[in-house]
């Protein structure tokens, strides 16, 4: 017996081995370019699938030729869902492996613990995911969302006719600081918008909550009082009980409307959604968004996913994080060609203004000064076969407010990008 | 037969080669943090990357030591370690946080609007009072639950698993954002202290020359200790409780001190790890971490002094390698040497270098 | 072996005895009670009155009444269940009786006292199974037993005085261990145990020994030398010796209680036991 | 009307719909949002069978069978489409259908339809529609210009206990609403009456919330309490024969899904045996290969099974992605049944509860009533003196740590139902499980049990009050308090300390 689990244990190590191979060898004249998302742990649940956008992006970028003439060398890590690691193996990107840019991250916290090593050393971080702003790094460009860009256009549909006309708002959270001030903007925007505070709950769960009867219950006794809406923000993988309890208990999308800033296709992946149709998110990119640029984009990613077979490749998604995560490449290698270097200085005064066509069926623009993609926001409802219909969408891209004109003191803020804050 | 001293230890491995190996390796401790402040680009300057790798994996080593000394000595085995080392981080990080703030709040603060520090913030401003507090809170926390712990004879596996309980319901707690320290983003971006910055070169070296040293004092301390006639009451306590009262031996004073002990040496540790790593937050009191410490002191050898040191630094080193090399195979990796430590070598890599030295 | 001490999960763990429920009273001791000024003007060093202790309804000792003299050596017998160990438990506050009284010498209240607090007040004793702390060598175990001020700040600076040494080297002597003194005890054969066991009392120097089967496992040889040992220690120690070795009883023994059922059945000289009718019938008349 | 002619008019009616629904239909598709939605409300205000197929395949989100046109709606739409529907439905012959849309415009109906509403009130003979009608009138009527009829629905509201009737009778006593006092008063007492119904609602809702979490904590704990309890080995990989059940309840759902699409309604029973198979396999394997090495070391098989519970996390996560895999209530266990009008139990929860006893009963049959049981229970209490009895001391072990892992196995297809199915499934119920077991007293299958209900509705009753967070929280310090108390647990075994 233990001769056979050595054995194992050598094979293991063998094709490890292998892996370890296919890293070193590598074009000559290259950049590289840093992946840092978690593999492993909590995490990897969403991180995953950037990685591989990340890495996909990077094949096309490739077979056109690179960058300058140069190849793209990605050199992936594994941060682990482990916070301080992300801090240390941002460094180790930065320092050891010299990478002339980083994509990567996906939680508040993990940005904001690499974001120092960032500042210190002038490396380029791009962060593809929605977050609560307060934040804006010269190191840093965000291709996600502001609270603007998400979470008020979603409230101002929920206000409308077709949105139901709610009166009464339902804040669900899971206590993080996302939520809490996303929760806190909404609730300044509704008081603008003459909703009193005995209609509006707040309410938050623990992390990995999966027990939703209570809240269920409440929202239900909530929803009594008037024409309801629950705007959540759940995150990853409370999200699935959650739905669940709402269908069993028989709370309808047509009584009480749940709108989410954090489930995209990927999470419904994981959920049986005919109880859920009618529910809504609030994104910049729909997967069943209807043009060339986008149908070519999931093509290319269901080819990818086929090619690689990654897990679950049969039915492969793509969403929001994956779109910001190819718009953010493209944007930085645009903008090393205009810099035709990839000095972080000269890159990040190329990338001011930079344009892309992107999958969302815009033409994104890299704002000057702020550092955050004009984005346009889309409510989609929830479709029986997992997709979102979108059932609104603003005219044209939003510029992003990082600092939420509804927090007391952002108007001191200068909306220029500076170190430490 | 497991023999609890360091002394005979080193009587079967040969003295004079465990102290020439140690001398060594702290030489090369000491070493390092001189070479970082050599100009960059010279052959032999230490990248900050190095030394901040070294100096978390040194913070760990303390860790390891620590928890070595109830479980390898008194045979409780912890699994709530990682709260004591959060909490000493989280003293520090709240001087570090007043210091970045200035007169202000913390900036976590400012977006949950609040207008005032809650009562427990008091005069963390001043570094003395955070490094008691770094102290004092890990150490307190210890005496209550030790007490009754103790006192109502908790041991085995129904310790382990109430510290496990323990340090979750901490993690909670700190999640919290209303609990007042920054929720699931704890601490970050940290800028001066005492006034230097944190990202210079020489404040990183001193921070981890200040590592080793507290990492050799705790050694010492072990040490004495394990040469004490308390470290021979530990081991008895551990192998025949009953009898040891029988002796006329009060073994819940004995637990008790060397439990605050520890706690304290982890609390030190954390106030170490946090300004050197950047950032503290609620993850590093999941039971996970508390687990994985266990792992370090199994690998390296309970109830040996040198043996969680080996441990720690192993472990930690594999994992930073294995991530960059092979992502998604470390778990296996990690798994695997769990296994494979408990299986083959129940008394560690120490256990291993001693049967060499008694061949 | 393993370094670290079966779990109470383990088989064993319903009877572990460290989970007593009912023994966690007192305060930290981090103090020091001594057995001096023990008060036994009337001679008795033990006195047991109406002993009862039922486990979920179970009596293991019923109304039981027993006196030990100063300086006396008794023996204790009766058939299995009789409740021998279960009684040497009350005398060490392991198991607490729930009800009767027992006092050691005429003022301490064993059944308010912890077990520390009773082996401080001078109460030693001696497990069925040799139970060393295996680790530790044989001269350790000693120096750990030797009766000193044992607080934990005490054992933080504790050092080994001229004489300590010499009382432990010649314990050594007395139990046969010269030779083994630097072995760690693990190692000892069962007889050997045995001994160190013996030694470690002797280091305690209490005023009252319970021995549970101490000559278990011992050759003739070895059981020759204990009985004369116990003779010698009996008059300045009163020993209470828990013996199935009628043999050994016979050699020692001036005095003997026959435990039946949680109650004295008889008490008396070897010889009256023997005739006793009941004893017969119940014990010896197997 | 006299019923004759009514169903004489019903029957001419019907005689023309597929024009009229054609021209409806066109007309609806082209429409803009807000034209359809004055049309839907148009047509629940002057109901024709003509629409009642256009608007039940709408129900749908068709605009007829076979009808490929796109068709948008939104939840208002939506909305209105199930209002219209139902007063259409009210015309149906079907008293059940007239029944099931009174209900429906309890909810729903809007003051235009008070007309019709009343129209069909004065016609209908079935008494439990009749009843219903009156209430959904009785709604609109709160407003209506005549005190008597304001005054009787008051009262005819107090009657229920529908939390919008609380709603609407508070809007009704807001200063300056409701002018006649009668009506007030009534108004008052009904509110009360309406409140009372409420709270007994609510109070059950928690008593069944926390019954219903207890059975799933049992359920995550009941092979604990064999693996730990009765084994010792302090297994960190359970909850990781969780996830392999829950993930076996995928694989068979995908399956049965591919090859026998007619029984998939039944897939979780099919998954039972089958999750069952693949734990206790899994268990087992791992009993002989490392956790036989490690008894009477229970402190190093935590470690031991926590590296093999990172492995398998990480080799699902290989396998089936970090993802969590869809695994979809059958019909029979989503919904729930309607109690009382603010309670409801969903199927999939009551089907738990029944199943978590039914586990317990059954894994205590088999510890108590069959050879195994006796082998177990001889080899856990003393190894050597079973061996001695010839009990084949190794296979014991092995076959009770894989009845242990199988269980979890079953309580992992039972946690698939109402949770995510993901690689990190068991490591949030590993720490409760834990907890349970050792409040419950280790080796003690009741104590387990009572541990577990009573940790479900402690949750519970504290949830509301302080909320989740602080809840769990106060709940860890108390189980500590307790332990401290009780080191053995609650169901605690004495006996003669033996050395």
């Amino acid at each position: 017996m233990k001769r056979r689990s050595l054995i194992k244990a050598f094979t293991l190590s063998a094709s490890i081995a292998a892996m370890g191979l296919s890293w070193s060898i590598q074009a000559a004249e290259t950049i590289k370019v840093g992946i840092l998302h978690s593999l492993s742990g909590t995490m990897a649940i969403s991180e995953t699938s950037l990685k591989d956008m990340a890495l996909m992006t990077i094949e096309q970028i490739n077979a056109k030729g690179g960058v300058n003439g140069k190849l793209l060398e990605p050199v992936v890590v594994d941060p682990a869902s482990n916070w301080p690691l992300f801090a240390e193996k941002g460094r180790q990107l930065l320092t050891q492996d010299k990478v002339a840019v980083v994509f990567g991250c996906w939680t508040s916290v993990s940005r904001k613990s690499v974001l120092p090593v960032f500042e210190e050393l002038n490396g380029l971080l791009f962060y593809p995911v929605q977050y609560e702003g307060e934040e804006m790094s010269p190191n840093v460009f965000y291709t996600g969302a502001a609270p603007n860009q998400q979470a008020i256009p979603a409230v101002e549909y929920l206000m409308s006719d077709d949105g139901g006309a709610a009166k009464r708002y339902f804040l669900l959270g899971t206590d993080y600081v996302y939520p809490r001030t996303t929760n806190k903007i909404l609730r300044a925007f509704l008081h603008s918008k003459g909703v009193a505070d005995k209609d509006i709950e707040e309410v938050y769960t623990p992390f990995g909550h999966s027990d939703y009867q209570t809240i269920v219950a409440n929202i239900k006794k909530f929803s009594a009082g008037g024409k309801t809406a629950v705007i959540s923000t759940v995150n990853g993988d409370s999200n699935v009980p959650f739905y669940k309890e709402l269908a069993n208990q028989g709370l309808k999308a047509t009584d009480v409307p749940v709108v989410a800033f954090s489930v995209g296709e990927e999470e419904l992946r994981g959920i049986d959604t005919k109880p859920l149709v009618g529910h809504l998110a609030a994104w910049n990119y729909f997967e069943s968004v209807d043009n060339p640029v986008n149908s070519q984009f999931v093509a290319d990613w269901q080819a990818y996913a086929k090619a690689k077979n990654l897990p679950g490749a049969d039915k492969a998604v793509t969403n929001d994080p994956m779109e910001a995560t190819y718009v953010g490449i493209h944007m930085w290698a645009q903008a090393v060609e205009k810099a035709k270097s990839t000095d972080v200085d000269k890159v990040r005064e190329a990338l001011a203004g930079q344009t892309f066509k992107a999958p969302s069926g815009y033409t994104l623009t890299m704002d000057k000064s702020n550092h955050h993609l004009h984005k346009p926001v889309m409510i989609g409802e929830i479709q029986d076969d997992g997709q979102f219909n979108v059932v609104w969408e603003t005219e044209q891209p939003l510029r992003a407010q990082p600092w939420s004109p509804f927090i007391p003191g952002n108007d001191k803020r200068p909306d220029y990008a500076v170190k430490g804050n | 037969m497991n023999q609890p001293l360091l002394v005979t230890a080193s009587q079967k491995a040969g003295p004079r080669w465990t102290l020439a190996i140690g001398a060594a390796v702290l030489l090369v401790l000491l070493a390092l943090p001189l070479l970082s402040l050599l100009p960059a680009g010279h052959s032999l300057q230490v990248s900050a990357y190095t030394l901040t790798l070294v100096g978390k994996i040194l913070c760990y080593a303390i860790v390891a030591l620590a928890l070595d000394l109830v479980w390898g000595y008194a045979g409780l085995l912890s699994l709530g370690h990682g709260l004591f080392f959060a909490l000493g981080g989280y003293a520090m990080g709240m001087y570090l946080m007043r210091e970045a703030a200035g007169d202000g709040l913390p900036a976590f603060m400012t977006f949950l609007s609040w207008s005032e520090l809650p009562w427990y913030w008091a005069g963390t401003q001043h570094f003395a009072w955070a490094l008691c507090l770094a102290m004092l809170a890990p150490g307190l926390l210890a005496l209550v639950f030790g007490f009754f712990a103790f006192r109502s004879r908790i041991k085995g596996v129904y310790f382990s698993i109430m510290t496990q309980a323990l340090t979750f319901a901490g993690m909670l707690l700190f999640f919290r954002n209303e609990t007042g320290f920054g929720g699931n983003n704890g601490f970050t971006s940290f800028r001066r202290i005492l006034g230097f910055e944190i990202t210079a070169q020489s404040t990183r070296a001193v921070l981890f020359l200040l590592t080793v040293a507290l990492l050799v004092a705790s050694l010492y301390l072990g040490w004495r200790l394990a040469r004490s006639k308390f470290g021979r009451v530990l081991t008895a306590l551990r192998d025949a409780e009953n009898r040891l009262m029988f002796c006329g031996y009060d073994p819940r004073g004995f637990k008790l001190f060397v439990w605050v002990l520890s706690a304290v040496l982890c609390g030190l540790a954390g106030a170490l790890y946090v300004p050197q790593v950047g950032i503290i937050n609620p993850s590093e009191m999941s039971p996970t971490n508390s687990i994985e410490a266990a792992v370090w002191v199994a690998l390296g050898g309970r109830g040996t002094l040198i043996g969680p040191l080996l441990g720690a630094g192993l472990v930690n080193g594999m994992k930073s390698w294995f991530t960059v090399a092979f992502p998604e195979y470390w778990l296996f990796c990690l798994g695997a040497l769990f296994i494979l430590v408990t299986l083959y070598l129940p008394r560690g890599v120490v256990g291993l270098l001693k049967k060499r030295g008694e061949q | 072996m393993s370094a670290i001490p079966l779990a109470p999960v383990h088989p064993a763990f319903m009877l572990e005895p460290l989970l007593d429920a009912g023994s966690g009273r007192d305060a930290i001791g981090l103090g020091q009670r001594r057995s001096e000024g023990l008060d036994v003007r009337h001679g008795t060093l033990l006195t047991l009155e109406d002993i009862s202790v039922s486990f979920d309804g179970f009596k293991a000792l019923n109304n039981l009444n027993l006196y030990i003299g100063v300086g006396e050596l008794r023996c204790i017998i009766g058939p299995n269940g009789a409740g021998k160990t279960t009684l040497m438990d009350v005398i060490t506050g392991k198991t607490r009786p729930t009800s009767g009284k027992a006092l050691f010498g005429d003022t301490l209240d064993l059944t308010h006292m912890s077990e520390v607090q009773i082996a401080q007040a001078g109460i030693g004793r001696k497990f069925q199974k040799p139970t060393v702390f295996e680790a530790l060598s044989v001269f350790e175990n000693l120096e750990l037993a030797q009766k000193a001020d044992k607080s934990v700040l005490a054992s933080l600076v504790a050092r080994l005085s001229a004489e300590q040494k010499d009382r432990i080297d010649e314990v050594l002597q007395t139990i046969r261990l010269t030779a083994s003194a630097q072995r760690p005890a693990g190692l000892l054969s069962h007889g050997q145990k045995q001994f160190l066991e013996i030694g470690m009392l002797l280091m305690q120097d209490p005023q009252l020994l319970l021995l549970d089967e101490p000559v278990a496992g011992m050759t003739d040889a070895e059981t020759e030398f204990t009985a004369e040992l116990f003779k010698r220690l009996a008059g300045k120690h009163s020993l209470m010796v828990v013996e199935h070795d009628m043999g050994f009883v016979g050699s020692i023994a001036d005095h003997v209680t026959v435990l039946h059922q949680g109650s004295v059945l008889a008490e008396g000289s070897l010889e009256q036991v023997q005739a006793d009718e009941r004893v017969i019938e119940v014990y010896l008349g197997r | 009307m006299p019923k004759a002619l009514q169903r004489l008019f019903l029957g001419l009616l019907l005689l023309l719909p597929l024009a009229v629904q054609a021209a409806d239909a066109d007309y609806f598709i082209a429409a803009k949002a807000n034209e359809q939605a004055r049309l839907l409300q148009d047509w629940a205000a002057q109901p024709d069978p003509a629409r009642l197929e256009l608007l039940s395949s709408l129900q749908q989100g068709r605009i007829a069978p076979g009808d490929t046109r796109k068709l948008r709606l939104n939840n208002r739409l939506r909305g209105l489409v199930d209002n219209a529907l139902a007063s259409h439905q009210l015309l149906s012959t079907d008293s059940a259908v007239r029944l099931a849309a009174a209900r429906q415009l309890q909810k729903s109906a809007q003051p235009a339809q008070v007309a019709f509403l009343d129209r069909r009130f004065a016609g209908e003979a079935d008494a439990s529609v009749h009843a219903a009608l009156a209430l959904a009138l009785a709604n609109l009527q709160l407003v209506d210009s005549d005190p008597a009829v304001r005054l009787a629905a008051v009262r005819l509201l107090g009657e229920t206990g529908d939390p919008m009737a609380r709603t609407r009778l508070q809007t009704l006593l807001e200063p300056g609403v409701e002018s006649t006092a009668s009506v007030r008063t009534a108004a008052e007492t009904s509110l009360a009456q309406v409140k009372r119904k409420l709270l007994i609602g609510e109070l059950l809702g928690q008593a069944f919330s926390g019954l219903s979490l207890g059975s799933i904590l049992l359920l995550a704990a009941l092979g604990l309490a064999i693996t730990f309890g009765l084994l010792g080995v302090i297994n960190m990989a359970h909850g990781e024969m969780l996830m392999l059940g829950a993930y076996a309840t995928y694989v068979v759902q995908i399956l049965v899904q591919r090859y026998a699409p007619e029984a998939i309604a039944f897939y979780p029973l099919i998954a039972l045996p089958v999750a069952f198979a693949v734990s206790a396999g899994v268990g087992m394997l791992l009993e002989r290969t490392v956790i036989r090495h490690l008894y009477g070391r229970p402190l190093e098989t935590l470690l031991a099974t926590w590296g093999i519970s990172l492995i398998l996390i990480q080799t699902i996560r290989l396998l089936f992605g970090a993802q969590n895999v869809e695994v979809a209530n059958p019909a029979w266990l989503s919904g729930g049944i309607q109690v009382l009008p603010n309670l409801v139990l969903p199927y999939s929860r009551l089907v738990i509860i029944a199943f978590a006893l039914f586990v317990v009963v059954l894994t205590w049959l088999l510890l108590n009533r069959t050879r195994l049981g006796l082998n177990v229970r001889a080899v856990t209490q003393n190894r050597n003196m079973a061996a001695c009895c010839g009990v084949p001391t190794g296979r014991v072990d092995m076959l009770a740590f894989g009845l242990g892992s199988g269980i979890a196995g079953l309580g992992g297809v039972a946690l698939s139902q109402i949770g995510n199915v993901g690689p990190d499934l068991g490591q949030s119920y590993i720490i409760d499980s834990f907890l349970v077991v050792v409040l419950g007293g280790v080796g003690q299958l009741a104590g387990s049990l009572w541990a577990a209900f009573g940790l479900g509705i402690a949750n519970k009753l504290l949830e509301p009050q302080i909320g989740a967070v602080l809840g769990k929280i106060l709940i860890l310090a108390l189980i500590i308090l307790f332990i401290q108390k009780r080191p053995q647990g609650l169901f605690a075994l004495k006996g003669r300390v033996i050395d």
